[in-house]
């Protein structure tokens, strides 16, 4: 019991990171331009808005499929 | 329930494509806000989609059809 | 051994989707334009031919392949 | 070890994104040396990676917690 | 028959990569036959992509026990 | 033990063609240009310092996360 509630949780890390690494690599193209020292007040602004855009239009689908199914 | 969690991979697979390709038609450059043109876009791009899975799959699905009766 | 035909049935369904998911991701750029409330004709025309000639490519590669080896 | 293996696996994943984002950012035509500007440009584009990381990590995380709160 | 399987699966998987680089490259816009030319560019490409793919690995092969090498 | 040592054998020639297989598509779109009766001299260099360079890239990331870890 205590072994499958530590696997799960660690699957769920694993999902959640993969998630991450999906997000930066579509997100990053879109809003990088070139390299400096650090990341610039617009670069951050767009990574943000791209997770939260990209997010909404995920949810958007979802809901969407769910209500056509109905 | 084999064929459940085969479903819900499926449902998610669909789901992802439409995401990936509809996210970089109808929202080039995200902005601060979801506004209604972007959701209007999605749920039609959606829709799109899934006309073109159709159209896919029909198209496939009849010229394996085919190529078998070739084989034979 | 019902069970199994029952497996083997669901696991060709799932290969024979994924190659549609991965065709319909493949012909979907190079297909379609602007968002519309329905494909147009020449969307629908593109589409077939794309999975066709996509089909053809990849069969000849498969012959080639084989006729080498010989 | 199952926890080791994992962090190995994502650490690889991390490493192979970084590569293949900052190879096409900072090596756009590959010569015949590695040379110290394109060297230099991924030391940074590195640490810029890791920086838009977590960023997104943040935003994710704080974004799906405020949906979990509208479904309660 | 571990060996025949990873080879059938590897060899599916230089299939399925010449597939992807060769129609892009030789059916930029998919018409409604497959002629001639495409088709004698398809044979083309898919040698000179198991040319590249040989150079490819004897380069990845050599540079690796370079690398071997400097590490004892 | 001889099955264990040939499954592990075999795996890392799965996991080396794998590399190959990536590194031939990273560096495909980025040296060939027409396709003709062989591959020319500047492509067979471009693939080799494609090669190269992507190794260089990674070998590079990995001692900085390294040195940053210490």
């Amino acid at each position: 019991l205590e072994l499958s509630k530590f696997i799960e949780s660690e699957q769920q890390k694993v999902k959640l990171q993969q998630a991450i690494h999906q997000f930066t690599s579509t997100c990053w193209p879109k809003c990088i331009g070139n390299i400096g020292n650090k990341l610039d007040k617009s670069e951050e602004q767009c990574l943000q808005n791209c997770v939260e855009r990209f997010l909404d239009c995920n949810f958007h689908i979802i809901k969407s499929l769910e209500s056509t199914r109905k | 329930q084999i064929r459940q969690e085969l479903a819900v991979a499926q449902a998610g697979e669909l789901i992802s494509k439409i995401n990936e390709n509809c996210f970089d038609k109808c929202i080039p450059e995200p902005g601060s806000t979801f506004d209604p043109n972007e959701k209007s876009c999605v749920s039609k791009c959606m829709e799109r989609y899934m006309d073109a899975w159709n159209i896919v799959s029909r198209t496939y699905i009849s010229r394996m059809q085919r190529e078998q009766k070739n084989l034979n």
